[in-house]
C-alpha cells in the first residue's frame, strides 16, 4: 500500500486516449517510485463543465495536491482558483502555460499544443513543403485544433483540416480522397500516431505516389517503424509522460520537504526523425513514448 | 338446476362495493407507492448511495460533495427531464447535445459581437432554439420520417454550424471566451449563474452549522442555481404530466398517435411543443454553463443527447412511448451523475472507470425492477 | 341552416387506399331522431366510410355535407367540434393509459386559470365509474390501465364516452360485437334513447336482430358499392338477413346448423 | 393414456394479477367430440380462463389435465405442441407482416436441406387464399399486411388458420364477434365439421343463438368463478339467455326493444 | 324491391376473379419494385451520387475511388446489417462497437499472446463474441428490461475492459502491435485480409482496362475482402429475412413478441441468436481490420453502434421493430460511407464537413420517402 500522501490529476484527455495514456503511465510510475498515492481523473469527452466539475471533486477530497491541464482558462479557472484558495498546491500540465501563473499554479510542466505544431511546421516548411494536409480524428477538441493551427502557422503554405473519425478505414479512405482530389498536397500532418498517423502512412503508401511527407504528433511503435523505413519523415513527441511524471515528483517532494522548482519545465518538442526512431519503438510500444 | 338469477340479485350500488371487496386483493401502501412509474427510480437510487456509502471517501457525502455531484447531475437533468417528455410523447431529439453547443455560440455571440443586455440576449437566444425546435418537429410531422433520422440530422448540422460560427466569431478559434464579462452583474445573472440561499449559507457557516476554510466563508456558498432550475423543472413537469390536459396529450401522443388523433387530440401541435421544450432545455443549460464557464467551445454538450436519454430510460420512460415520468428522469440524472462523479471519491483505477460506469448503471436498473416486481407481485 | 337536410349526406363517396379500392362510390344520408344502420359483409367498407365522416381518412373523391352544406375535415378534432362522436371499431384507445384518463381523452375539462390550469381526474374519475355502470360495467379501479381490460370492458369504456360527449351525430361501428347480453341491452337502450332526443345515429353491425331492434332504416354496402336503402317498413327480418348476407345461398347452412344463426 | 378421461380438464383454476383476482376457482372439462360453450358476462373472465389453457398465462393455483395427466405449460409453444390451438380474443397478429406470413408464423412449412432450408412462401400464399376463401373471404393479395384488412377479415384469418392447423383441442375465443352472416355461417359449421372429427371445441361467445346452433354443454362463469355447466338437453335456449345476462332483468329491456336481443 | 341476391350470383371462383378486377387498381411494375423496403433507400443512393457527379472531383468515380469508398463502407455496413436484423426483431444492441475493440483486444491476445494459430485464433474469438452476445440477449430476456440499457451498460463495460485488457496485455500501452506479423499467411488469411480476385485486376491492368501506376501495377489490385464479406452477407440475410422460417420469426418477433409468443414462435430464441449474430458481426469487423490494420487499439469501432443503427433508419428499418431489411441497410452503409468520404473529394470547406453530413443524409432520407410516396401513391 502506498503512502498517505495523495495526489490528484484532473486532465482533459480520456484514459484511452493514446496520448493521455502514457501521461498517466507516467503519474502511476511516479506515485510509485515516490510512494504517495495518485488518482487520475478525466471527463468522458472533451468537455470543459465536466473538467470543472471533477476538479471541484477533487478539492472536496483535500488532496496533498492537484495536477490539471488548462485547455480553456475561462471555464476552469474558478475552480482552480478555488483549489488554490483551500490551500491545494497546483500544478499545471500539458497545457494553459500561459494562465497557468495567473491562476495561482505553481509552475508548468510541457508544453503548449500550438508551440510543437508550430516548430514541425517550420521543419516541413524548411524540408520544402508547400501544400500540408492536417489530418484531425477529433475536430473541436481543443487542445488537437491547437496542433493543427500551430501546423498551419509555422508552415505558412496552403493547410486544409481534414475532420476524420477515431477509424482506421475511415481515416485511410479519406486521406486517399483528399490526395486524389488534390494532388498538389505534399505534406500530411496526423495529430496522433497510433489514432491518425498509422492509416495517414497507410493511406499515402497506397496511392502510390513518392515525395509526400507523413508526420505525425505522438509516437507508436508502428509509425515509429515506418519513420524508420523511411515511409514517415518524423514523429513529434512531447514526452508527455515527464507532463504526468514530473509534477507528481514535484508535489511529492513538496509535501514532505517543501522542495519546488522555481519556474516552468519545458517537456518537449522532440522530433523523432529516421535517425532516432529504431531506439524509441520499444519504449513506445510499453506506453513510455 | 338453471335459475340462478338470484345469484347477483343486489341493487346496483350495492352490488359495486361487493365487487371492490370481492375481486381486489388489499394491496399495502408500500405497493401502492412503488408502482407509480415516478417512483420506481428511487430503488435504484438508493442501492447507489448505499454502494458509494461503503466505498468511496466521506468527503463524498458532505455538503460539498453533495452540490459537487448535484450540479452535473442537475444540467444533466435539465435535458433529461425534457427529453423524457418528448419520450413519453413518442419521439426522440438527438439534437439536444449539439443544441447546447449552438446556443451557447448563440448566446456568446448575440453578449459579444451584438453587445445586447444580458436579459435581451437570453431571450433572444430561446426565441432561436424555439424556433429549431419547431423546426425539427415540422420536419418530422410532415415527412413522417422517423425523428431519430431527422434530429440526427441536426446533431450534425448543428455541430457543424457551432464549429463554423465559433471560427467565424473568433476569427478561427473554436473557442469563445470573454462571455462571463460582458454578462455584467444584475438580477438577470442571479437567476441564470452563481448560487442560490447564498445569505442563508454564510449565516449557517457563521453558526457553525456548515463547514467553512480557515478563512470563514463556507465551503458551499450556496445552493448551485443549476440544481435549483432542475428541482423546478422537474415539479413543473410532474405536474405537467399528471394534472393537466397537456400531460394526457402528451400520453396518448406517444401512446398511440392515431389513436390519439381520432379522439381529438392535436397531436402534430403537442410533439412539435415538445421538440420545441427539448430545444429550450438545450439552451437552458447553454445558459447555465456558459454564464458558469464564462467561455464556450465546439464540443460543449457533446453527447448529452445520449446521456439524457439514458437518464430518462432509468428512470423508467419506455424508448416506444406512451410511458414515463418526469420525477423518474430526475432520479436517473441523479443515478448517472452520482455513478459518474462518485467514482472519482473512490479508490479505483480510471482505467476502470467505464466497467464500473457500465456495471452500476446495469445494478441499478435491475435492482429497480427487481424490487417493484417484488412489491407488486407481478410475473 | 336547412332544416329539412339530413344531418349528414354522402354523394358518390371513393376511397383508394394505393392500389386497393375500399369505397368506390357509396350515397347515403342520416336524418334527425333516424338510426341508420349500415349493413354489409366483412371487408365491404363500412368502417371505411365511417371513417371518412370522422376525419380520419379523405376521401379520394365525392361529396360529404353536414346539414346540407359542403365540408372537408382534415381532422378528427374537426368532425368532433362539428359534433360528430364515433366509436372505432378497433376503439382508437391507449392501452398503458387508465380508464379515466382515455375516457376524457381530447376532451378533458379544465379547472382553475391560466397557467394553473388543471384536470381534476378524481372527478373524472368518479364520472368514467359512473357512465361505466350506467353501461353495467363495474370498473374496480378508474386508473387501471385500458390494457388490462377485458375486451368487452374496453368496447364499453369507448362506448360510453362517445355517448357521455355525444353531440348531434353519434357513428358506432360494432359497438355490441365483443358485448355480454346485459351490455349489449343497455347499448341498444341508450340507441334508442339518443334517437328520441333528435340525434342522429350510425349503428354498424352484423347481428340482424341488433339492427332490427334499433334501425329505421337500413342501407346496404358490398364490395365498396352501395346496393341499396330500405325503411323498416319495407322489409322484413329475414329479407334483411339475406341481404346481410351478400345473397349468399345462407338457407341450406343456416338449416343444417337448426337455424340458429 | 386414459381413453375415458376429458381431453382438457381444469380444477379450481385461479389467476392473480397483481391485485385483480381474475379467476377465483373454476373448473370445467372438454370431452372428445364435444363443444363446450363457455359463457359470461363482460369481464367474467373467459379469456383468462382460455389464456392460462393455451399457456399464455400461468395459473397462480390449481390443477390442469390434458388426457388426464398434469400438466404446466410454460408457453403457447407447450400447447401448441399438446395439441391445443387457440384463436385468441386480440387475435395474436403482427399487424406490419402479410397475410400469409401471420398466417403460417411459428409453423412454417420448410423445404429443402439445412443450411439451404427455406419457406416456400408462393405456396403458403396459396394455401392462405384458399383457406380464406373456404371461409367467404377473397383476400385480394396474400402479400398484403394484415394491418389493412378489415376487423372482420383480420378475425377470419384467425379462425382459418386455428382450424388449418387444429390438433385435438381447439379453443375459439369470441371467433364470430366481427363476422358477417355468411362467414358466421361458415365458422359454426365449421365447429360442427371439427366436433365430428372427434376433437374438442371451446367456444366462447355472447351470442346466445351462436351457442345454442353448435354447442353440446355450457360452462357460465360469473365474476371469475364456474356458476354450473348445463347440458344441452337440460336447458332451453331462453333460460340459457337469461342465465348469459349472469340473471340481471332483461326481460323489461328486451321488451322495451321489442324482443330482439 | 328488395331481392337483390342475383347482385353477386357468381360461383365463387368467377367471383374471385372478378374482385380481382374490380377492387384493385393496376399498379405498375415500379410502383412494385419501389414498395419493396428492400429498395426504398436505392432512391437516396442515386441522388447522393447525382449530387456527388456534380459536385466532386471526377477521381472519386474512378475505380480506384470506389474501392476507396466501398471499404469503409463494407466494414460499417456487415455492422449494420446485423443490427437492421436485430432492429427488425425488435432489439437494439449498442454494445457493437465496443464489441469491436474487446474482439480486436481478444484475436489479438489469442495470437500475440497464446501465440495460437490464426483459424483457431478466429475460432476461439467468434466463440467469445458468440457468449458475449448470448449473455447480453439472455440478460434482456430474463430481466425483460429494454434491451437499450443492458447493451448500453456493456457498451461501457466492453469499452473499459478494452483497454484494462490492452495495457495488460502490452504492459501499459493501449496499442496493441505485431498481429499482423503473427497471423502468418495462407488461405485463412487470405478469406480475412488483403483483396480478392487480384489476379483478374492484373490481368485486365495488362490489357488496360482499367488504370495502372507507372511500374505496370494496377491502381487498384483487387477488391478489398471486406467488400466481399459485405455483399455474401447482405445476401445471405436478405434471403434469411424473405425465404426462411428464421425470417419469418424474427419479423414476428419484433412486430409484436407477445403475438409471435401467442404463435409459438420461440421468441426469446430468436432474440438471443440475434444479439449472437451482431456480436459475431462485430468480432468480424474487429478481425477483418485488425489483420489489415496489424494492429489494435482501445478505440477500434467507437461510436460504430450509432452509425450502425443510422445506416439501418437509413435503410428503411423502423425503430420500433418489425419492419426494415437488409437490403435496406446495405444501401444505407454506402449512402452514410458514400456522404461522409465524399464530401473530402469537393471542394467544400471542412469546417463545413457535419453540416453537411448531416443535411446530405436528411436530403437522401427524404428524397427516399418522397419518391416512395410518389411511386405508390400513398397520402
Ligand atoms: N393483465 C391483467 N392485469 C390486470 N387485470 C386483468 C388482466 N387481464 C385481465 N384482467 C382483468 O380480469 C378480468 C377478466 O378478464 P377477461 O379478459 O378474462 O374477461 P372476459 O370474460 O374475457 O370478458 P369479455 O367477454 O369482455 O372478453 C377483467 O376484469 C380484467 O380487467
Ligand atoms: N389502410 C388500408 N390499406 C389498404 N387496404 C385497406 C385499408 N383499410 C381498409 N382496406 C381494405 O378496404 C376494404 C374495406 O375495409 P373496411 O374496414 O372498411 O371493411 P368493413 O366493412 O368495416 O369490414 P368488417 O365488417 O370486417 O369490419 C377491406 O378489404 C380492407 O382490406
Ligand atoms: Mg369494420
Ligand atoms: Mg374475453
Amino acid at each position: 500500500q502506498q503512502g498517505s500522501t495523495r495526489i490528484i490529476v484532473v486532465s482533459h484527455g480520456q484514459a484511452n486516449d493514446p496520448f493521455w495514456s502514457v501521461v498517466k503511465n507516467g503519474v502511476t510510475a511516479a506515485g510509485k517510485d515516490m510512494n504517495v498515492q495518485v488518482d487520475y481523473r478525466a471527463p468522458e469527452t472533451f468537455d470543459m463543465v465536466a473538467m470543472g466539475q471533477l476538479i471541484d471533486a477533487a478539492i472536496n477530497q483535500k488532496p496533498a495536491g492537484l495536477i490539471v491541464s488548462i485547455p480553456d482558462a475561462s471555464a476552469l479557472g474558478p475552480s482552480i482558483k478555488k483549489a488554490v484558495a483551500a490551500g491545494i498546491p497546483v500544478i499545471s500540465m500539458n497545457s494553459g502555460s500561459d494562465v497557468s501563473k495567473g491562476l495561482g499554479a505553481l509552475l508548468h510542466v510541457g508544453q503548449d499544443e500550438a508551440d510543437a505544431g508550430r516548430i514541425a511546421g517550420a521543419k516541413l516548411k524548411e524540408m520544402g513543403g508547400k501544400a500540408g494536409l492536417c489530418v484531425n480524428h477529433e475536430v473541436g477538441n481543443v487542445s488537437l485544433d491547437l496542433r493543427c493551427k500551430g501546423f498551419a502557422e509555422g508552415f505558412g503554405g496552403k493547410v486544409m483540416v481534414l475532420p476524420v473519425s477515431n477509424d482506421p478505414a475511415d481515416i485511410r479512405a479519406k486521406v486517399k480522397a483528399a490526395i486524389a482530389s488534390d494532388p498538389s498536397i505534399d505534406t500530411v500532418m496526423a495529430l496522433s500516431a497510433p489514432l491518425g498517423g498509422e492509416p495517414t502512412a497507410a493511406a499515402v503508401k497506397e496511392t502510390g505516389k513518392s515525395g509526400i511527407r507523413v508526420v505525425s504528433f505522438d509516437l507508436s511503435a508502428n509509425f515509429l517503424k515506418a519513420v524508420a523505413a523511411g515511409e514517415a519523415t518524423f514523429a513529434i513527441d512531447q514526452q508527455q509522460y515527464l507532463q504526468g511524471y514530473l509534477p507528481v515528483v514535484f508535489l511529492a517532494l513538496d509535501s514532505k520537504y517543501g522542495l519546488i522548482p522555481g519556474g516552468n519545465v519545458p517537456s518537449g518538442p522532440n522530433l523523432i526523425t529516421k535517425d532516432k526512431a529504431a531506439q524509441v519503438v520499444d519504449l513506445s510500444a510499453k506506453g513510455i513514448r | 338446476m338453471t335459475d340462478i338469477s338470484h345469484v347477483a340479485g343486489h341493487t346496483p350500488a350495492e352490488e359495486i362495493k361487493k365487487i371492490q371487496d370481492e375481486r381486489l386483493k388489499e394491496v399495502s401502501f408500500v405497493t401502492k407507492v412503488m408502482r407509480r412509474p415516478e417512483l420506481g427510480a428511487l430503488a435504484g437510487l438508493i442501492l447507489v448511495t448505499i454502494f458509494f456509502i461503503a466505498t468511496a471517501d466521506p468527503s463524498m457525502f458532505t455538503l460539498a460533495g453533495m452540490m459537487n455531484i448535484l450540479s452535473p447531475a442537475s444540467q444533466l437533468g435539465i435535458l433529461a427531464i425534457a427529453a423524457a417528455l418528448l419520450m413519453i410523447g413518442g419521439e426522440f431529439d438527438l439534437s439536444i447535445g449539439s443544441m447546447v453547443a449552438f446556443s451557447g455560440l448563440i448566446f456568446g455571440s448575440f453578449l459579444v459581437l451584438t453587445g445586447w443586455p444580458l436579459l435581451i440576449a437570453i431571450a433572444a437566444t430561446f426565441v432561436v432554439a424555439a424556433l429549431l425546435g419547431g423546426l425539427n418537429g415540422q420536419l418530422v410531422i410532415r415527412t413522417k420520417l422517423p425523428s431519430f433520422i431527422v434530429t440526427l440530422a441536426f446533431l450534425f448540422i448543428l455541430r457543424g454550424l457551432s464549429l463554423v460560427g465559433l471560427k467565424w466569431a473568433t476569427g478561427g478559434s473554436t473557442q469563445m471566451r470573454g462571455i462571463g464579462d460582458k454578462a455584467g452583474e444584475g438580477l438577470v445573472r442571479e437567476i441564470f449563474s452563481g448560487n442560490a440561499l447564498e445569505g442563508l449559507f454564510s449565516w449557517l457557516a457563521a453558526h457553525d452549522i456548515i463547514a467553512k476554510f480557515p478563512n470563514g466563508t463556507p465551503t458551499v456558498t450556496g445552493v448551485p442555481v443549476s440544481i435549483v432550475w432542475f428541482v423546478l423543472f422537474a415539479l413543473v413537469a410532474t405536474w405537467i404530466l399528471l394534472r393537466t390536459r397537456a400531460g394526457n396529450w402528451i400520453f396518448a401522443s406517444g401512446g398511440d398517435a392515431n389513436a390519439a388523433r381520432n379522439s381529438g387530440v392535436p397531436v402534430d401541435r403537442v410533439k412539435t411543443s415538445l421538440f420545441m421544450l427539448t430545444a429550450c432545455a438545450a439552451t437552458l443549460v447553454a445558459i447555465l454553463t456558459v454564464l458558469d464557464a464564462g467561455s464556450t467551445d465546439s464540443r460543449r454538450g457533446f453527447q448529452k443527447e445520449f446521456e439524457a436519454i439514458i437518464a430518462a430510460v432509468i428512470g423508467g420512460c419506455l424508448l416506444t412511448g406512451g410511458y414515463g415520468s418526469a420525477i423518474g428522469a430526475f432520479f436517473g440524472a441523479i443515478i448517472f451523475g452520482m455513478v459518474s462523479i462518485g467514482l472519482t471519491y473512490t479508490r479505483f483505477d480510471s482505467d476502470w472507470f467505464q466497467v464500473f460506469l457500465g456495471a452500476m448503471l446495469l445494478l441499478a436498473v435491475l435492482f429497480n425492477n427487481f424490487i417493484r416486481k417484488k412489491v407488486t407481485g407481478e410475473r | 341552416m336547412d332544416t329539412n337536410a339530413p344531418l349528414i349526406e354522402t354523394r358518390d363517396i371513393v376511397k383508394h387506399f394505393g392500389s386497393v379500392i375500399a369505397l368506390s362510390g357509396v350515397s347515403m344520408s342520416v336524418n334527425r331522431g333516424e338510426v341508420l344502420c349500415l349493413l354489409g359483409d366483412n371487408g365491404a367498407g363500412k368502417s371505411t366510410l365511417i371513417k371518412t365522416l370522422a376525419g380520419v381518412h379523405k376521401p379520394t373523391t365525392g361529396e360529404f355535407l353536414v346539414d346540407g352544406r359542403h365540408v372537408t375535415f382534415t381532422s378528427p378534432r374537426d368532425a368532433l367540434d362539428a359534433g360528430i362522436a364515433t366509436v372505432y371499431q378497433d376503439l382508437a384507445m391507449i392501452p398503458l393509459m387508465s380508464v379515466t384518463r382515455n375516457f376524457f381523452m381530447g376532451r378533458e375539462p379544465t379547472k382553475g386559470v391560466w397557467p394553473l390550469r388543471y384536470v381534476d381526474f378524481d372527478h373524472c374519475a368518479e364520472v368514467t365509474r359512473d357512465e361505466m355502470h350506467k353501461i353495467g360495467i363495474d370498473v374496480r379501479d378508474p386508473n387501471q390501465a385500458v390494457g388490462t381490460l377485458s375486451g368487452g370492458e374496453r368496447q364499453c369504456v369507448a362506448i360510453a364516452r362517445a355517448v357521455y360527449f355525444g353531440a348531434k351525430v353519434l357513428i358506432l361501428d360494432e359497438p355490441t360485437s365483443a358485448l355480454g347480453v346485459a351490455q349489449t341491452s343497455m347499448v341498444l337502450k341508450y340507441i334508442h334513447q339518443v334517437r328520441q332526443k333528435g340525434l342522429g345515429v350510425i349503428f354498424i353491425t352484423h347481428n340482424v336482430r341488433h339492427a332490427y331492434a334499433v334501425g329505421d332504416r337500413f342501407t346496404v354496402l358490398n364490395r365498396g358499392k352501395t346496393l341499396g336503402t330500405f325503411a323498416k317498413a319495407e322489409i322484413p327480418i329475414d329479407e334483411l338477413q339475406n341481404l346481410m348476407a351478400g345473397g349468399k345461398e345462407l338457407q341450406v347452412l343456416s338449416s343444417e346448423l337448426g337455424g340458429m344463426v
